[in-house]
């Protein structure tokens, strides 16, 4: 057993700014970072657009929370979004100040780019790999600190609980095979979303939803998992993301006759050069939707993998796409062997982004004292219903950073060392993965089985779209898939980087997740943002104005209940983009 | 190095082995080991071996040059016996396969050196390849140079 | 990995033999080869192909990977001979096959297709490759300037995404493993370059070292290697030039007016 | 690793560019002529008195003396690296070393000898 008193599971974006802030709030305390992969491997890395943030003189905090909130049909809560868009410059300025390499205009100042459902030009940017920079400036400055110690490659499978409070996590280190216990006074949790539960998505391996579960079996709730975020462009087959920089720098969508398809949507009119909030610039929920219809309409072009439409990037030229987009020509050419600059990019929409995820307030805390969350894996909220693009780098920053300031403030004011029932908890875990999973053989499924036909199941019934039907269905199939899941085989016996066993455990974290999707879908009768429900195509405040909070009940099934949304200045009102 | 076995202490730092309840100790690894023939597995691998071997023949030119100065300097005859030693096969062989080499480094050594100069004008920095030209075109005129005084400058 | 994917046998078109490095240090004291039959598709990388082993022929194989797009670095491996990220690296490429994968040469080999790193992992803070400032101030609302020249003149060695490939292809790495070698050196002169940093004569200590750049001998693989354009052996080159004339001067000059 | 080593690299690197640089440009023709050309009688090679002439004026031997002395520390420098890593003797890393700028040592002194001798 290893002693910190802080431990954040997750080296992704949030999960080194949480580290950072801890050691900095508190240089007496001593913080682990356990991660499933070295932390520049984390999918921040992937990211690719940009961070959004008020730094412009002709831009104000007032407008970008509004766009925040219009664009998450002010599901959000606005004191979250009030405090996000504050501290957001300063985020930004502080790994300027670390020395990310954010692109420059001539004078030297840091540029800004135009992004979806964005009045303002406030997307900072590094080129198009944004998150790539953001990642590895921040590994590279958490190495400066010794009080920060990692366990890279150690995966976490359970929270260790007692007296109502926690106490860390039981992690495998997967070199070695060896089970361990991390404990602390605090546990931060920053393991990224869960878009893996799909079959078509934008996320790497790695997002698996792994802390949505760890917190859900601990007993803290999980809020609006029904909101799934589709990008309207990823490429066919690999899901790989075409980002919306390609779209703000004023690349065109377009249907199979190589007309601008949005503007029948309510988007507003075409025009020569990008307009903010308008036709491509439009928000990821609205343009998703917009490619069903087309694609109803049999307006789409068919290819191997599905149908999809044309995104257009020609008439910007060789100079921008090289200094503003290459790394989209440079996935263009590898992956697609098409080259942007003279060739359409074919392009339909894929799973990108979880809104919801481990409910907590203003300061990462959730419901069960002493764990926190932040970044994709937690829900604050600021999203909503749809998140806008450029919201998740800062959100990862600012509430990486709250969560883990409120971490150490309550790492110092508790020293409680864990009793007999957290040693029982880490005999007992050591027992579950020994025995239930690492001796068990002759299984009659495969993992991959089981795997593939829950993200067709998820597709299928919480999809774009969704109908009480679809979900019904979805629900009873990931039932039987967990008991098909009971009888998965696990091959591999080796205690050396065993990666079916780390598969079977992110299949059973999957499981959870994907119920409490398909839970809170249902529950949910209206049809807001990123959620449409073709059996109630209307908002409805009266009802629904509120929060989806998901627990397990104590028979293992998932409850679900609502909470108010926290509204300060902005009633709500009409979505409007493109007039 | 000293500086980098404590450089990092962030790394895997675990528990005292008495309470390792499970698990057996840390597998072995695999360390593959390198044949001392590691330069013939690849083709740049080799090339790399022959420039580097083309040292050698650089200090041989050196030997062979001292000898001819010694030998001009010994007078006509030891001049000219320098020249019958000079064209005896296996010394002609040698010659031959030094000046391979020594080509080979001029070539290899003009192609790499500009990757590690920065050479600014008017502020840009001059591609690698105009870097390389240039000392090609050095190349040029000081063996045209050379071969103009060793041949006397005319009548 | 797509939807589509039990439909793919009958769907392809051809197939192709792989031929993957297995090692399992409780069973095994040297890596064996193992043979697959997988679907060849235009689309497939070789990462598919050994996802496609792992999931429908053998789940006991292992291999690292994350993000299928490049980006996250840790698929490197050695195919046919040549150190390369496997999402990046397509199938069709090396038709009719057989495809030949190893684990990265010069690493010692965890089990089958995954290599132990920590190595690089333990030498990269010494190069403290992070901005260091005389004045260690807070943010306090403004940037640090920094023109796009300035930026052009490390943004190239910003690229780096650690996947070690570099590493596998340097022989000098190889031989002698405390080199510091190619990626460390290239972070180093990112940050050295970097107009914010005021670090370079801290690093030196470590760089121009026996150890550090004098180590290499410009066998230029590891530039070849990069699949990010990083040129860490210009790095190096222009790092020894840097290093020798500082020494230079030192020696010729007294103190004080260096 | 002391910072006089870390120098004596330093120099060593120079010394071994410098090297580089002069053999890359002068060796090639001159052991052209005089190796292959000559001796193959693709040309008369030049009169004694010619070349003695050549050989007599001070900035000829300046320049063939740096041209060997630097020309030489190249090798020493290059081949001590050849030996030690393709051969892997790390262990006789030190003798190589010694061995090989001594030989570029005592090849310098040679040189001068017969140059100014
Ligand atoms: C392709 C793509 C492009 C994007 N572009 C943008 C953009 O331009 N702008 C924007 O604002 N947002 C963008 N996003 C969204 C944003 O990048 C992500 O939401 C964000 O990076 C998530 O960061 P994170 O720190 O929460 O998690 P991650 O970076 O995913 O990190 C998760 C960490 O948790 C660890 N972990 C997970 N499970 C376990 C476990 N069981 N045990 C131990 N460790 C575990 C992992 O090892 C990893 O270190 C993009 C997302 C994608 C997929
Ligand atoms: S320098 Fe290139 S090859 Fe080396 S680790 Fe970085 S990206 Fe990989
Ligand atoms: S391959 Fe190795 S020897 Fe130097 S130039 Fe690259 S580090
Ligand atoms: S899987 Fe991320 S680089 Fe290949």
């Amino acid at each position: 057993m290893a002693d910190h008193d802080v431990v954040v599971v997750g080296g992704g974006g949030a999960g080194l700014r949480a580290a950072i802030a801890i050691v900095q709030a508190n240089p007496l305390l001593n913080v682990a970072v356990v991660s499933k992969v070295y932390p520049m491997r984390s999918h921040t890395v992937s990211a690719e657009g940009g961070a959004a943030a008020v730094i412009a003189t002709d831009d104000s905090l007032d407008e970008h929370a509004y766009d925040t909130v219009s664009g998450s049909d002010w599901l959000c809560d606005q004191d979250a979004v009030e405090a996000f868009v504050q501290e957001a410059p300063h985020e930004l300025l502080q790994l300027e100040h670390w020395g990310c390499p954010w692109s420059r205009q001539p004078d030297g100042e840091v540029a800004v780019r135009a992004f979806g459902g964005m009045k303002k030009m406030r997307t900072w940017f590094a080129a198009d790999k944004t998150g790539f920079h953001l990642l590895h400036t921040l590994f590279q400055t958490s190495l400066k600190y010794d009080r920060i110690t990692r366990y890279d490659e150690w995966y976490a499978t359970t929270l260790l609980v007692d007296d109502n409070q926690v106490h860390g996590a039981v992690g495998i280190e997967l070199a070695t095979g060896r089970i361990e216990a991390i404990t602390g006074r605090a546990v931060v949790l920053c393991t990224g979303g869960c878009g893996r539960v799909f079959p078509f998505t934008t996320n790497g391996n790695i997002k698996t939803g792994d802390g949505m579960a760890l917190a859900y079996r601990a007993g803290a709730p999980l809020k609006d998992m029904e909101f799934v975020q589709y990008h309207p462009t990823g490429l066919p087959f690999t899901g790989i993301l075409i980002t919306e920089a390609a779209r703000a720098e004023g690349g065109w969508l377009l249907n199979k006759d190589g007309y601008r398809y949005l503007q029948d949507y309510d988007l507003g009119t075409p025009s020569p050069t990008p307009v903010m909030r308008s036709m491509e610039l439009g928000p990821r929920d609205r343009l998703s939707q917009a490619f069903v219809h087309e694609q109803e309409k049999g307006r789409t072009l068919d290819s191997p993998y599905g149908p999809v439409v044309h995104l257009d990037l020609r008439h910007l030229g060789a100079t921008v796409i090289d200094s503003k987009l290459p790394f989209v020509r440079e996935l263009c050419l590898q992956y697609e062997r098409i080259d942007p600059v003279h060739e359409l990019i074919p392009v339909r929409p894929v799973q990108h982004y979880m809104m919801g995820g481990v409910h907590t307030d203003i300061d990462g805390a959730t419901g069960l004292p002493g764990l926190y969350a932040a970044g994709e894996v937690a829900c604050v909220s600021i999203n909503g219903a749809n998140r806008l693009g450029s919201n998740s780098l800062p959100e990862l920053l600012v509430f990486g950073r709250r969560a883990g300031i409120a971490a150490a403030e309550f790492a110092s004011a508790h020293d409680a060392a864990p009793g007999p029932a957290v040693q029982a908890q880490i005999a007992d875990e050591r027992r579950r993965l020994e025995r239930d999973l690492l001796a068990r053989r002759a299984g009659r499924e495969r993992i991959a089985d089981v795997r593939t036909d829950m993200q067709h199941t998820m597709e299928g019934s919480a999809g774009i779209y969704r109908d009480t039907e679809s979900l019904v269905r979805g629900a009873d199939r990931l039932q039987d898939l967990r008991d098909r899941f009971v009888h998965a085989t696990i091959e591999d016996a080796s205690r050396s980087f065993n990666t079916e066993l780390v598969a079977a455990l992110e299949l059973g974290f999957m499981l959870d997740v994907a119920e409490t999707v398909v839970a809170c879908a249902l529950r949910r009768e209206e049809s807001r943002g990123a959620h449409q429900r073709t059996d109630f195509p209307r908002r409805d405040d009266a009802r629904f104005l509120a929060h989806s909070l998901v627990s397990r009940d104590p028979g293992g099934a998932p409850r679900v209940e609502y909470l108010p949304v926290t509204i300060t200045r902005w009633p709500p009102g009409e979505r409007v983009y493109g007039r | 190095m000293s500086e980098l076995a404590n450089a990092s202490p962030n790394r895997r730092e675990v528990s005292t082995p008495g309470e390792r309840a499970s698990g057996p100790a840390r597998p072995r690894t695999y360390r593959p080991r390198i044949s001392r023939l590691w330069w013939v597995h690849r083709r740049s691998y080799l090339l790399f071996a022959l420039r580097e071997l083309s040292s050698l023949f650089v200090a041989w030119f050196v030997v062979y040059l001292l000898l001819l100065v010694a030998a001009v300097h010994g007078g006509s005859g030891s001049y000219h016996a320098f020249l019958e030693w000079g064209s005896s096969p296996w010394l002609l062989v040698v010659n031959v396969v030094a000046l391979a080499f020594v080509v080979l480094h001029a070539i290899t050594w003009f192609n790499l050196a500009p990757q590690a100069m920065v050479i600014r004008l008017r502020g840009r920095r001059v591609p690698s390849r105009m870097v390389a030209a240039g000392h090609f075109a050095a190349w040029v005129v000081v063996s045209a140079v050379v071969a103009w005084i060793v041949l006397g400058a005319g009548p | 990995m797509p939807d589509t994917e039990r439909s793919l046998p009958e769907r392809a078109d051809s197939t192709i033999t792989m031929q993957v490095a297995r090692y399992r240090p409780d069973a095994d004291s040297a890596p064996t080869m193992q043979e697959y039959v997988v679907p060849m598709r235009e689309e497939w990388a070789v990462l598919d192909g050994l996802n496609y082993i792992k999931d429908w022929l053998d789940g006991t194989l292992s291999f690292r990977w994350s993000c299928r797009m490049g980006i996250c670095g840790s698929c490197g491996m050695t195919v046919n001979g040549d150190p390369a990220l496997t999402c990046g690296t397509f199938l069709t490429d090396y038709a009719p096959g057989p495809v030949r994968v190893e684990p990265l040469a010069n690493f010692p080999v965890i089990r089958d297709l995954v290599v132990d790193i920590d190595d690089f992992l333990r030498k990269l803070p010494a190069v403290q490759p992070w901005l260091v400032r005389d004045d260690e101030q807070g943010v306090d609302g403004v940037e640090f300037l920094q023109t796009p020249a300035e930026m052009d003149e490390y943004k190239q060695y910003s690229m780096c995404i650690n996947c070690m490939l570099c590493y596998a292809a340097c022989p000098v790495y190889g031989l002698e493993p405390d080199f510091l070698g190619p990626a460390a050196i290239a972070l180093a002169q990112r940050y050295n370059l970097d107009s914010r940093d005021q670090g370079a004569h801290r690093r030196m200590d470590v760089l121009a070292t026996a150890e550090g750049v004098w180590a290499c001998t410009y066998v230029g693989e590891c530039t070849t290697a990069c699949p990010k354009g990083v040129d860490p052996a210009g790095a190096i080159q222009r790092y020894k030039l840097t290093a020798a004339t500082r020494t230079l001067r030192s020696l010729l000059l007294p103190r004080g007016s260096r | 690793m002391t910072a006089r080593r870390s120098s004596a690299e330093a120099a060593a690197w120079l010394l071994f560019g410098a090297g580089g640089v002069v053999s890359a440009l002068l060796v090639p023709v001159l052991l052209l002529l005089f190796g292959v050309v000559f001796p193959l009688g693709l040309l008369a090679p030049p009169e004694y008195p010619h070349l003695a002439a050549v050989l007599g004026h001070p900035l000829t031997r300046i320049v063939l003396f740096g041209l060997c002395v630097l020309a030489l520390l190249h090798w020493a420098h290059r081949f001590r690296y050849t030996l030690s890593e393709g051969l892997q003797l790390p262990r006789l890393r030190a003798p190589i070393t010694l061995l090989c700028y001594a030989g570029a040592l005592a090849g310098s002194v040679w040189a001068a000898v017969v140059l100014f001798g």
